[in-house]
């Protein structure tokens, strides 16, 4: 038997002589025979030695972040992670709990969401936060829902500087229902296209979206969005790089009416694309619209002060099809990694990773620039930064990784318009040696 | 209790450690500096503190039976956490040329094989981030296939009485009218009803096997037979297969889409309330619409020396993608450390065990609680605590009681279908011991719902802080603090 | 409370997985084999659940204050605990080729240089175990010394009256005679009486500097030359050193051999009891008895491609060696991974803050509690509770009463030269908050002693089991299971 | 500030005030000026980031034995350690707890010692145990100390099988006490040799000394020493090596006044040569003999039953110059993945760890000895075997580590007529593959 299953044979049997069955088989006579018990052609059981030593392999296959400097971004982010994180998430009460729907057996994990929507508030500048979403792309998508259900209305204004990826799905999110989706073209500088905003943008609108610092680096200018889509009744979603609220001004402060965002820079490794977790936020008067779970600080029958799940007549055990939205086990986990980072590094470490981001990544910007061959492309930026190259982006990247580097995001299949570019991202993981580094072999590359 | 963070933030601590800068700084862009953010502001060791001791408020399966119905609650083992902490799962970029990280493509590629073989059901996409999101991802491959054969009359979507709530919400995410069909008496689908609602306006039927109740739907067979006749397809929800692995396969059942619950039946822990995996399963029918990229391999299996795993996005008839990107990758590696670990034998043990100690309960329990259908349950049990709450104890007032004896509360409400319902799932990983010490807890609680109604009403006692206003809580909403 | 293992355990259970024989059997001695081995059986969920619940038992560092006097219960950086868990330093064995182990024996060769360059002590052990072990190590170092000179009539060792216990018991070890020495009214060594004790009979003196009164040695340089004199040496207990980095060297300070406890002063967790580091360092004249062996560094850093970093056995003088290979490399890690966080000026703000921390709750105290020697305190303080005893209400009854109010006890009873001792360490890792936190519990005890003596002598009253019969325990010992 | 020190600049002038000091140097001025402040020539403070990248780069400088196969043992193990143990004692509550003076805080701590002693009991077939020693080596010497203490005699008779660095540190612990150490020279089978324990065991001998298997790997024949010691009124004190009880008979069983060992192999990595932890057990008559922490069973005023710190008399902290040993600290939490591993693997766990090792040591042992020009010498062992190699044992390590397998012990330092000799450990870690990879190798360095 195997060492996570307790009962032996003679524990079987005592319950089996309990329901007065002769074999465990028996309890599964109600499956047609010809369907029972199929041999599964699975690879046969390992020990944990075996399974260790086969996992290290595999991840051993993957280059790794720790063993070579890398440039990507677009929407997964190498930031640090101070120890501690992984000790808070990696404490059994923790991660081996469930939704806590039983408020005084669960206050530890009630707690600590309660602090995560706090800090989310208040790192986006908005009213109130949920438990979290599944992910980046997701929290947008589902911004898009609430637009439509706060407004009644059902078309999208979609900045085509959003993350594509975030693009594609909302538009999967929303192929069953009823949504138009426009697109906003970008400017030469690569922000939103003002003008055709205006068109765009009218009463049947329920939400323009975007995204600050956009999906090619460069930060937009939010406040005439913002008044015009008021105007028309619309409402602002504003998708932001939680990094970048160490130092930027806040989606809140920016006229958002629903802000999201993917938290996984927030403490969490890049673990090839999950888990991660969506931020979700918004202004006081659309709580009632939200998705996802809420906690809540109340109090017991003598007065001292505890958390519960709350507003929960919005969520899918309580309304089903009426909910606002299907999602029930969301990243509870990741957002308790987020709210240990956000603590660690508080006021002042988050405020200095945004800067030792934003200094590092124009130093590598002008670095690049001032080769011969490699121009910047589009306006000012925060940590992102996009390089046309002299030989095919391609070719770039697989010359680097002759030298080691993971290179940048290749934007053509996003952007046709940007097929010879590059996305680059720094951050305060890539040293001035490695920056260096890479400055040198684009150089030798360029030649 | 353990004061929040921003009670205990000093101005001018700080937790953190970082490099200073080594390159020249640049203008910031003044317009878009904030002005200011309030985080709060701690050391290191009052952050580890505050954490360390807010985990102790909890229950939770490292420290206690969590035999929470629906959800699956077993032991998560050790293994897992460590081998999907290593960096070169946890430190790699989903944006990674497909060349350097062919070490997770293939851990993906053979995952998908895995559950393929476990459902029967041959085209799997792991991209799904929980199981309703499986759901999600489900339901729009059936409407796709639905309207890539042309058929889009089908506007509707049959759900049972006693289907979990994601299931609803799902079909009308998807823009379907949700039609409820009602269970019959021995707490399967009522099959003529199905047969009455049934025709070519149905896009298909959500149905859970077992279902909710934990018992197997005894006419699946026939349900599907129905379903499929009137060209509708049978959605899964695959989130009690913890009862069937190595026993039926879903696919060999009718099954046209089924989600997997990687945090469930896989193992992966559940986080406190996530992250899970809602790898999705499909017929090879409807593999083409499955969200893209799947993982695909080479058939010359990369002897080239090329790649011989790879993201395939080149699926024009797919729904697109539902997430960021291919899924939650550590809950991936978690799930395949277990199916390693235990093969396809072992599989079946898990699910043999898990029925049994759930039919163990179902037994001892029997004559205490009402039991609504009385039949072998498979991996749970639902009780009714109608009895009791004649007596003027509710299920909620036990599973409170419960917490004081020391053991979390089943699935309580759930399913509707049963009044003041008490869902049981043992799962495989508790002992008879285990098992015995909650019976004696539960009936005692039976006799205390006679004896001492007051004594369950007023629990919790226990607990760092009693039942909480939680009318108060949703009328004046206080959902975050005031910095 | 948690069960034992023993009565967990059922017949049969599995906790383990092990792979299975892929080699031909072999015959086993038959007449060497066992008939029985009484171990507990329990699956891997069983013992998870245990030694967690086991573990919620205990107050640590992590879940409160720890002001345990003369331990340096600071808080232990998490980033510590990741690195020496890295293969590279736990997976590699001690016998390896050392060209093999570079990256080893670089870190210990620094880690014995910063260690020289905090103490004033240019030559190092690292292989002393923990404090205690370094004592040792430095009193054979000092006989050894003796010996090598001749000078073979030195059979006795100074001891002051307030020096911990391991000082006499590790000169008795060395096959020494103690003198105990007594301290004088503002609790330092009496320089007169050590003057009338030394002669050319006595190998050392072993003072602690802080002394375990937690006040500097007012007159060390004269104690150091009154012992020099005689031709004996000095060993220092550097069990206090969290008081002096970058405060002052001890070697300079007249110190002839010093230990250090790296699980106090250099943050290695103290791990319920160890492991800890005992790293000792002694003046150059000393380095030829260190044990064996020590890390060296070849002058041509092996730029010849030759390893740089070696062990060096060949030190004829050595006393041997202490352990059964080079200490505590693990423990070592952790010290070396602070020291090169911190660097120099971090050192002192560590001690300053240390120091202030101390005085501060000695201030605060003052008053409440007898302070038997008034006079500013290094990193711990020692009150008396003499007067509380008086009430009937003693230093055992007051710590008992602090862990009802969630603060670990200070070291109590300890140093004997202090009536009804409280020894209060805080560490420069707690907050303001938290020492006025504890202050307020203290005077609230200072005024229940008065008011409701009952009320401490009762306690504690929340721990899962009250005051334990400890002379039952000693009459009668019960050390083992019964299986 | 440092992240680990939480006093803020305000902060320390609030305490200041309440001190009616200027600055906290004032505090410092009872150490004369000229000694006070001395700068430290140390590296500068690094940032977390920085000492992670820094030790992992020292870290990947050492070859470790996840990639390499090892042939080494000689008193260090490399068995197999479960997941579990590393998650138990990673929990914050157990290793940042010290020594458990406060019983009723400490419970935790104190039942897990209690268990420990238990199984060590168990293990050892003895009567009492206690809570742990530093290491192998310090056990053994502490039981010489022990056992002169017993029996008044100060005379041990030492095998020379005995782990030579054993030997070395007893006779580092006894150089300044009145003790004669006599060594028992071994037969050509690479056991004690009886004849010269006749002679050498004498009516002034405090203990025999021997290990089981000893350091050749050789099973010693215990039971005429046994009698031979007891005859005389000495001690039979037994060195041994935890794993190898999973199988063979218990040192209580073999005539054991005291037995002592190495506690590494039970679950604890082998960590360049520690943390390790020095198994102790005696028989019940010895008891307060011990060095070391002992844990008891007792109860409190209302019956339930607790653990505490017991027959404390024995040690520093109350006896001082006359405690049986100056052991404070000790090794609580290796003692406490030993006592995580011995109830993950349980009696069957351990049975067959011992016979993996049994068997592919013996599998190893026939396949090098088929080999031309090697031979194996001496006679039965359990898991570690001499083989003489037809080139030199140095020349045969450096050629395998050629191939990357990390060889075996060279005995020539400690024995010199094994000069040409190599000490093999095959545990269960070393695969089939690994033992054919080896075998392979020797053959061509054979030739
Ligand atoms: C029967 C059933 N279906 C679906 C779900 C939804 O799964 P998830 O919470 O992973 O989204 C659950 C989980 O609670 C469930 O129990
Ligand atoms: C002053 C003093 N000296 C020596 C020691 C002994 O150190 P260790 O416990 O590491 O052996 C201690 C520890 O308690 C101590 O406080």
């Amino acid at each position: 038997m195997s060492s996570y299953i307790p009962n032996t044979d003679a524990d079987r049997a005592r319950m089996l002589e309990a329901l007065g069955s002769d074999s465990v088989d028996q309890l599964f006579e109600v499956i047609p025979a010809e369907k029972r018990f199929p041999a599964l052609k699975l690879p046969g059981p390992l020990s944990e030695m075996e399974v260790k030593t086969l996992l290290r392999g595999l991840s051993e296959k993957n280059a790794d972040l720790d063993h070579h400097p890398c440039f990507l971004g677009a929407g997964a982010y190498h930031h640090f992670v101070p120890s501690v994180v992984d000790h808070i998430i990696g404490r059994g009460e923790f991660y081996t709990a469930y939704t806590p729907y039983q408020a005084e057996a669960s206050q530890g994990t009630l707690i600590s969401i309660y602090e995560f929507q706090s800090m989310v508030c208040a790192l986006m500048g908005m009213d109130v936060a949920n438990a979290s979403m599944y992910d980046g792309a997701t929290a947008l998508a589902e911004a898009g829902l609430m637009a439509a259900r706060a407004t009644r209305r059902y078309k999208l204004i979609v900045a085509s500087t959003l993350n594509p990826g975030y693009r594609r799905v909302l538009r999967t999110y929303t192929q069953g229902i009823r949504m138009e989706i426009h697109d906003l073209r970008r400017d030469d500088d690569g922000r939103v296209d003002a003008v055709q905003a205006e068109e765009l943008i009218d009463g049947e609108t329920a939400a323009v979206v975007v995204q600050q610092p956009n999906f090619l680096g460069c930060l937009e200018d939010l406040a005439p969005l913002s008044e015009l889509a008021h105007q028309r009744g619309a409402l602002l979603v504003v998708c932001v790089d939680p990094i970048s609220l160490g130092l930027l001004k806040p989606p809140g402060e920016l006229g958002a009416d629903i802000a999201v965002g993917e938290g996984q820079s927030l403490g969490n490794p890049p673990s090839y694309g999950g888990p991660y977790v969506g931020l979700f936020a918004c202004r006081q008067q659309y709580v009632r619209q939200m998705p996802g779970r809420l906690v809540g600080m109340t109090t017991d029958a003598e007065g001292r002060r505890g958390f519960v799940l709350t507003l929960q007549p919005r969520e899918q055990h309580i309304r089903r099809e009426k909910a606002t939205s299907n999602i029930c086990t969301n990243e509870a986990l990741v957002a308790l990694a987020a709210a240990t980072y956000l603590a660690a590094m508080g006021k002042a470490g988050l405020h200095q990773v945004a800067e030792l981001c934003y200094h590092k990544a124009h130093y590598a910007a002008r670095e690049i620039e001032g080769l011969p061959g490699y121009e910047r492309v589009l306006g000012d930026f925060f940590k992102e930064f996009v390089i046309r190259t002299p030989v095919p982006p391609a070719e770039v990247n697989k010359r680097l990784w002759e030298r080691g580097i993971i290179g940048a995001y290749p934007l053509a299949a996003d952007y046709p318009e940007l097929t010879d570019c590059l996305l680059f991202c720094v951050t305060e993981m890539n040293s001035r040696e490695q920056i260096d580094q890479l400055v040198g072999a684009l150089r030798g590359i360029g030649r | 209790m353990e004061p929040l963070l921003i009670e205990l933030s000093s101005p001018g601590r700080v937790g953190f450690s970082l490099p200073s800068l080594d390159v020249p700084e640049s203008e910031l862009p003044n317009d878009l500096v904030r002005d200011d953010l309030t985080l709060p502001e701690l050391s290191e060791r009052e952050v580890v503190q505050h954490f360390t001791r807010l985990s102790q408020l909890n229950f939770s399966v490292d420290t206690g039976f969590y035999p929470l119905g629906s959800c699956t609650m077993k032991y998560n083992p050790k293994l897992n956490e460590d081998v999907a902490r290593h960096p070169g799962f946890a430190q790699i970029h989903p944006r990674q040329d497909q060349s350097t990280v062919q070490g997770a493509l293939q851990l993906m590629s053979e995952l998908q094989e895995y559950l393929a073989e476990i459902t029967g059901l041959p085209a799997v996409s792991l991209q799904p981030l929980a199981g309703a999101h499986g759901e999600l991802t489900g339901m729009l491959v059936i409407r796709a296939y639905h309207l890539n054969r042309g058929d889009d009359d089908r506007h509707t979507v049959l759900v049972p009485d006693s289907a979990h709530g994601t299931n609803p919400a799902t079909a009308t995410m998807c823009g379907y009218e949700v039609i409820t069909v009602r269970s019959d008496h021995r707490g399967n689908i009522d099959v003529q009803e199905l047969d009455r609602l049934m025709d070519h306006r149905v896009a298909g039927l959500m149905l859970t096997n077992p279902n909710t109740l934990g018992l197997y739907e005894e006419h699946i067979l026939e349900v599907a037979e129905i379903v499929h006749r009137a060209g509708g397809l049978i959605y899964c929800d695959g989130a009690n297969m913890n009862a069937l692995l190595g026993i039926a396969r879903p696919g060999e059942l009718g099954a046209d889409v089924l989600h997997l619950n990687l945090h469930k039946t896989f193992s992966a822990p559940h986080g406190g309330g996530g992250p899970g995996g809602g790898g999705t399963a499909v017929t090879e029918e409807l593999r083409a619409f499955l969200p893209i990229p799947v993982v695909g391999r080479t058939a010359g299996g990369g002897s080239d020396g090329g790649a011989e795993y790879y993201l395939d996005y080149d699926r024009p008839l797919s729904i697109g993608p539902v997430s960021s990107f291919y899924g939650n990758f550590g809950v991936m590696v978690k799930a395949y450390a277990y199916l390693r670990s235990l093969g396809g034998h072992g599989l079946r043990t898990v699910s043999e065990n898990a029925v049994l100690n759930a039919n163990y309960l179902r037994q001892q329990l029997t004559g205490y609680f009402e039991l609504p259908y009385d039949r072998p349950c498979m991996h749970e049990c639902v009780f009714s605590g109608k009895a009791q709450a004649r007596l003027g104890v509710h299920t909620l007032d036990m599973a409170k009681r419960l917490i004081d004896l020391g053991f979390h509360p089943p699935t309580v409400y759930f399913p509707l279908i049963v009044d003041e319902a008490l869902m049981i799932e043992p799962t495989e990983t508790e002992s008879l011991e285990t098992l015995d010490a909650f019976v004696a807890a539960m009936r005692q609680i039976a006799r205390e719902a006679e004896d001492a109604p007051e004594l369950v009403r007023d629990s919790p006692r226990t607990t760092p802080v009693g039942r909480l206003d939680e009318v108060g809580a949703a009328r004046k909403p206080n959902l975050k603090w005031q910095a």
